[in-house]
């Protein structure tokens, strides 16, 4: 099993959202992250003075899935994450070595994403 | 009658000037209550209290207009009024035609109406249904108000009592009225979900937002300078200078009351406690503002606001009022009222003509019996008749949301968007494709893909 | 003229001070519409509502002070008035020396010119450009209103059609002049980006602060009292209180029309619904307040709620207005300004001294056809005069953000700065080195390093 | 002397209607200061601005009563008054028994009091502890404040001047003296942590709700229409209409001075400054508001803007004024005072009755040099008195709250509790086991443990 | 070394945190996050338009112990962390190669979790 | 590669960053969350009644790096995040088995960090 971790923009979400869940990869947790990288930060003003932020918002993207399927999601990913502009972020592939299911203790790789409940879910 | 001459004219028309002026910083006390109520409320049931004030005060316009006025001052018995119904100017209400000076008068006491309304909904706030308001609305302004408004102000059952009962703006037809309904919707809804830990202690459950709480609590001062000074009806003799000057001396000793006892009680300068001791000054100082010399304001204030702590943290244990409205209405109220019967200067009870002056310039307990009688009369009544009320809103429509909305917020649940979107939904979602869509991507380069990379 | 005798004086002092004080609660009106726009709007733009307000509300304070009260009040003919340039007591306007008086009337008209510009503007926000603000307050503020002032207040144009138009507080002359340059705006702006899905759905792009939003509707309605109150300009015959009466009756209509409606046709309480309910029962009471007897006023406000709603809901479909002020001020500004063709009362139209009878009394559309006249007529003229106006500031200086500021919101993109910078700047670097700085580091302990640590 | 006429009785109450109506403005401020000192504080110290308000307000109101007025207004000599101690109808202040009408001198003067007070605060937020506000507020609102407007209002020194000192409203015995008062509190407390980094150049440490501030300025703006269209005290001439046609010029001419200049020297338009500019605008044209016709309004005004954006930026490499006090309350108010010398009117310094025509008309400076004296002795007395009582409270209790209590903020560390609870506390916490305690887990299934599962 | 990563309902962090500390595991850190799964989404109502949010408030706790307290961590989690309605969430557990205490620079599995001031922690 | 994840406090991160830039590497992502550790927990009050608090913010910093660079990023973090006071923090490092560059679809160690790029981008 592998965690994808991947850090993107804001906008970029409800495209890679919709594209996994129709593949039946309905399971992904976001966080709302700032980082910093090749984009350039910006300077704020306020009463004369100034404040440079070298963060910038990005949206990080957790999906942990079997083996088999981590190129699907980097490929989801990389496909609907890119502007082409500097800032469109990265991916990062995680080795996953335990995995249980919260409301039933099961565990294992079965547990990790649901194609047929999938467009249930949605 | 002979007609009024130009002065007389004149005169009539600063008295009504006044009480409209009276009248507007009433109606600003409803924005007083909204902000109150949503600063002491958690965020996820911070929208529902701007839908809440708007539908609550607009029933209350119409019923007032249609029933309550003639309810409350439609003359009649001792019991209630019998004319003035759907008030037109023209028509007869007790008697007279009514002219524009009535209208005026109408709509400062509607004001009075829609303020002691707003009171019962704070004790509420965060888990009762919007139905219910709506349905309480309607009897509580078309009727139960009017009916103890007609007994205090409206010559009904308590200028009967003695030499008449002092309340000169409300502490207890209007405030403790507000509050033992509140105290009736509380005894059937039950507490927050959460307010009570395992072991049955209070939790503290703290509102999302002092800043509002506090501009509430400005709000409602400001508007009391209307609700106690507009009480005068007029200008005449300059009253209203003195019942504004007392009011702000009492509100000011209800502040410092609070402040101190909740800084001995729990160590810490409580921001919420301490707004809570203005309105109990406030509210103390509303029934003798009209009766009691500056002197004494400041000492009816402190007692105000030291009860207030005192009592919030008391009732806490058993029943959860999350703004404290039974300790600084009720409570308060009850204070204000008997105070009349300790304070009250016999140079000002003669300018009112109501009652007797109090204990400490006559030495006789007497109007302090009357004004205890009037106090059991209103909560009793208020009590019961709301209580049947809410029992049977409970009965039907129900009275209190589901656990689920409860824990997902009154906004999501009753009003389908949350009061602050953005702290609730994630960024991402709410964006939507909007920021991206019109985006260019660089046309020639070929879709990026893992396969792509060299090993 | 003879002096004044002095009860004349102390009459007329009352006067004045009725006005100014209505002109104060108008003037109130300016935060009222900045925190109904600022709620309305995301988190990224509330900001920029504060600085437009303050520099929109000075530029017409010069400008009306300047040119904008000659035009609309200095006499002339049927077109324009032309004397009063540069307001000066002992200077002339209209053939009468300036008085305290006289600036007591440019003072409160002033206001309700601010009123009018500050509508103009809750249907852009968002995108528009902060420059384009500026330009167009100094031509509404100085030509477009004072020109429609003139026509409706002014004893210009719509004296002469029929026996009068009746507008007593501006449904039309203040309410649909605003909105009406706002579709101007509208469409040469374009709706904000994201607000219509790619299938052409329009999305919900929900305000941030519904308890913003809904203390600007009170404190709204806090200023309609003078709004419409003050337009009796004076205390005569008492009937400021009946126009107030009136005006909260409508108001609450407006809030029971919305809630119903709006609940029927969306199975849910919308609360910015039931915000803009209250202000299209003001609106549509703006007109009639003057002219209809108390029972006419829920009806007149029960209907401006209603068509508010459905109003919003199909304007939604094409045009992106995020405040509904071509609905709450445009559409119902026109019903209320018909409303006097169907409701004005033979005593009012006579204490008023224009126009006549509605069709309930009369049984006559004459009043109706004068009164849709004045409407078609402001319509057409402030339409063609701000579409031109924003066509020239779209080919100038240009009337939008760019994409990228449309994102970034206009907070940082026009002011440097965000409206909530801690929800927006990560807490690190807000607190920058300052938090850190000055705490010791034990001296003794060397700098830690991995190296260190035994394997 | 002989009862007064029917019309004097109406006159004087009339008089005392608008003085009231002006308190009550004056008293809204204090709702814009909270809100202009909140908005331009950091989230964490939100709340403390709200019980600050409410407490030093309170001590104020109960010290004016006891000693501040009869300091103030009690007669005497050029000094200080010296009867009137705890103000009560009947008793004699300077020779007069006190009726109503003294009571709403008094009531509106105290407004003034509060309001010098209230301009204290603003440049010691968001690090000063709670404990000097109270000593403070006891010593000014007690002495120091009362002790200047005896100078300046209550026929003190400044009556002696020249032809006596012409400051309308309080551009200098209100708003310097508080300023100055601000002065005296930075000079011993010190910048925020963090405003100054390692190379000693200003950080910006942005406030955390342009909302909330704006609605602040509105508010002030607002009040001020009482503040110093009540200074009038009474209905006179309708002369109230011409201060307040006057204070509206001024403020305008004061957002468009700063908007311009900080545009100009910043790129961009901030919006903190822009407010800043019609705070400027106010206090400068609260002097002349009384004295200079409308032409000269506006000059006075955007001078105002212009200096209030050059000397905030100037002052903020120094000294660390979080709201700018010093500049918009300080430097506007000494040029405010110093306007009358050049400004005023020979008919209104003839109406007014005090001191003579300004520059422009007259030529001289004398006036000019008389409000300079004022200015002097204003400034050097407070400084003298506020430095001294600063001293003795750093000395014993100390001024400045921990270190780490700054970190963490005002809010939990002085209240024990959050302003905004649900920015800082995480969620989880919040809720504790509120939302899970009743929901029921399916018994049958046994509870899951890693256990179970098959390899 | 390990880092257990769950993502559970927010009111069940309370009891797991209690029962973490008692067991002598103080160390922890949580992330308000959002997740999808096989939970439904609501739809949200603004003027008459409609939004819907198919992502739910979830609570992601790392807590990184020495390789044989990984199964008393899991076990803590999915014995508070469960309702046995969907979106009870998912726990992974993840390797940790390196760890150090910044306050000393130590590094190693001891400086994890510290049992004994646990208890004066609390 | 590696992902360096460290857990300091909010006023740790400026000399962090500002140094990491300095040698080279512009690129991190923070996210601000809880903790809970040897520290103390703090206990508010409010009408009377009392919540206590067991969780501190810190700042959570993720930065992968080749393996080679990761001792460099420990250094940075532990010299600067140190104050000497329980809560100071911690540093995990775990593993990475692939990364991609969303902007490009580039992969592999080449597109962790852009030292010459980062001067400019600061
Ligand atoms: N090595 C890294 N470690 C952690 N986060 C990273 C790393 N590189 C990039 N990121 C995340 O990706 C975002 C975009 O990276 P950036 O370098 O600006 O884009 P690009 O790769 O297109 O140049 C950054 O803001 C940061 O959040
Ligand atoms: N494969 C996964 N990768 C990342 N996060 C996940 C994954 N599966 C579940 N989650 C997280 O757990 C939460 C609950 O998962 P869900 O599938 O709704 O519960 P259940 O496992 O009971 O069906 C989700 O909201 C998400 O935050
Ligand atoms: N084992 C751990 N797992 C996850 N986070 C941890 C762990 N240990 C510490 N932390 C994080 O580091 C922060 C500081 O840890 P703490 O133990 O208080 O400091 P110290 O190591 O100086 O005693 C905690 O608040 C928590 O966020």
């Amino acid at each position: 099993m592998k965690m994808v971790v991947a850090y993107v923009r804001h906008e970029a979400f409800e495209p890679i959202r919709t594209e996994l869940l129709e593949l039946g990869f309905p399971s992904l947790t976001i966080t709302e992250v700032k980082g910093s990288g090749r984009q350039k930060g910006i300077t704020e003003r306020y009463r004369g003075a100034e404040l440079t932020s070298y963060l910038r918002p990005k949206l990080k993207i957790e999906c942990a899935v079997a083996d088999d399927h981590v190129q699907t999601i980097v490929d989801t990913v990389l496909k609907h994450g890119r502007t082409g502009a500097v800032g469109d972020g990265k991916v990062f592939v995680m080795p996953v070595e335990q995995a249980f299911r919260v409301r039933t203790g099961e565990a294992g790789e079965e547990i990790l994403q649901a194609h047929s409940d999938a467009a249930a879910a949605s | 009658m002979s007609p009024p001459t130009p002065i007389e004219t004149v005169a009539d028309q600063l008295n009504v000037a006044w009480i409209l002026v009276a009248t507007i910083l009433v109606f600003f006390m409803q924005a007083g209550f909204a902000l109150l109520e949503i600063g002491l409320s958690r965020g996820k049931n911070a929208g529902t209290g701007i839908a809440k004030i708007l539908v609550n005060f607009s029933i209350a316009s119409l019923m007032w207009w249609a029933v309550g006025f003639a309810i409350a001052f439609g003359g009649g018995g001792a019991l209630a009024g019998d004319s003035g119904w759907f008030v037109q100017v023209g028509s007869d209400v007790a008697g007279e035609p009514v002219t524009g000076a009535t209208v005026a008068f109408f709509v400062f006491q509607f004001m009075f109406c829609a303020v002691s309304l707003a009171i019962v909904w704070g004790s509420t706030v965060e888990r009762i249904k919007f139905g219910a308001y709506v349905v309480f609305a309607v009897v509580f302004s078309g009727f139960i108000y009017p009916l103890i408004a007609h007994w205090g102000f409206g010559g009904g059952l308590f200028s009967d009592i003695g030499n008449g009962v002092q309340d000169f703006a409300g502490s207890s037809v209007v405030h403790l009225t507000g509050a033992t309904a509140a105290l009736g919707a509380l005894l059937l809804l039950g507490p927050r979900k959460g307010k009570y830990g395992p072991d049955g202690r209070p939790r503290a459950i703290p509102g999302h937002s002092m800043p509002l709480f506090g501009l509430g609590v400005l709000i409602l001062w400001l508007g009391w300078f209307g609700f106690n000074g507009g009480s005068t009806l007029g200008t005449a003799g300059n009253r209203f200078a003195e019942v504004i000057a007392v009011t702000n001396l009492g509100a000011a000793g209800g502040v410092i009351g609070a402040a101190l006892t909740v800084s001995l009680l729990t160590k810490k300068l409580d921001v919420g406690m301490t707004g809570n001791g203005a309105i109990a000054g406030l509210v103390a100082i509303t029934a003798p503002s009209g009766y009691v010399e500056l002197w004494a304001a400041p000492i009816i204030g402190v007692v105000g606001g030291v009860l207030v702590v005192v009592c919030v943290l008391a009732i806490d244990r058993r029943l959860d009022d999350p703004v404290g409205a039974l300790s600084a209405h009720g409570v308060a109220g009850i204070w204000g009222t008997l105070a009349c019967g300790l304070f009250t200067s016999p140079r000002l009870a003669a300018a009112v003509g109501i009652g007797d002056p109090g204990l400490v310039y006559s030495g006789s307990f007497a109007q302090l019996g009357v004004q205890a009688v009037a106090v059991a009369a209103t909560f009793a009544t208020v009590l019961a008749l709301s209580l049947a009320v809410f029992a049977a809103i409970k009965a039907t429509i129900g009275l209190r949301v589901s656990e689920a909305a409860e824990d997902a917020g009154l906004d999501i649940a009753e009003h389908g968007m949350y009061g602050y979107p953005e702290q609730f939904i994630p960024k991402p979602e709410l964006e939507g494709y909007g920021a991206l869509s019109s985006r260019p991507v660089a046309p020639a380069a070929p879709a990026p893909t893992s396969q792509e990379v060299p090993a």
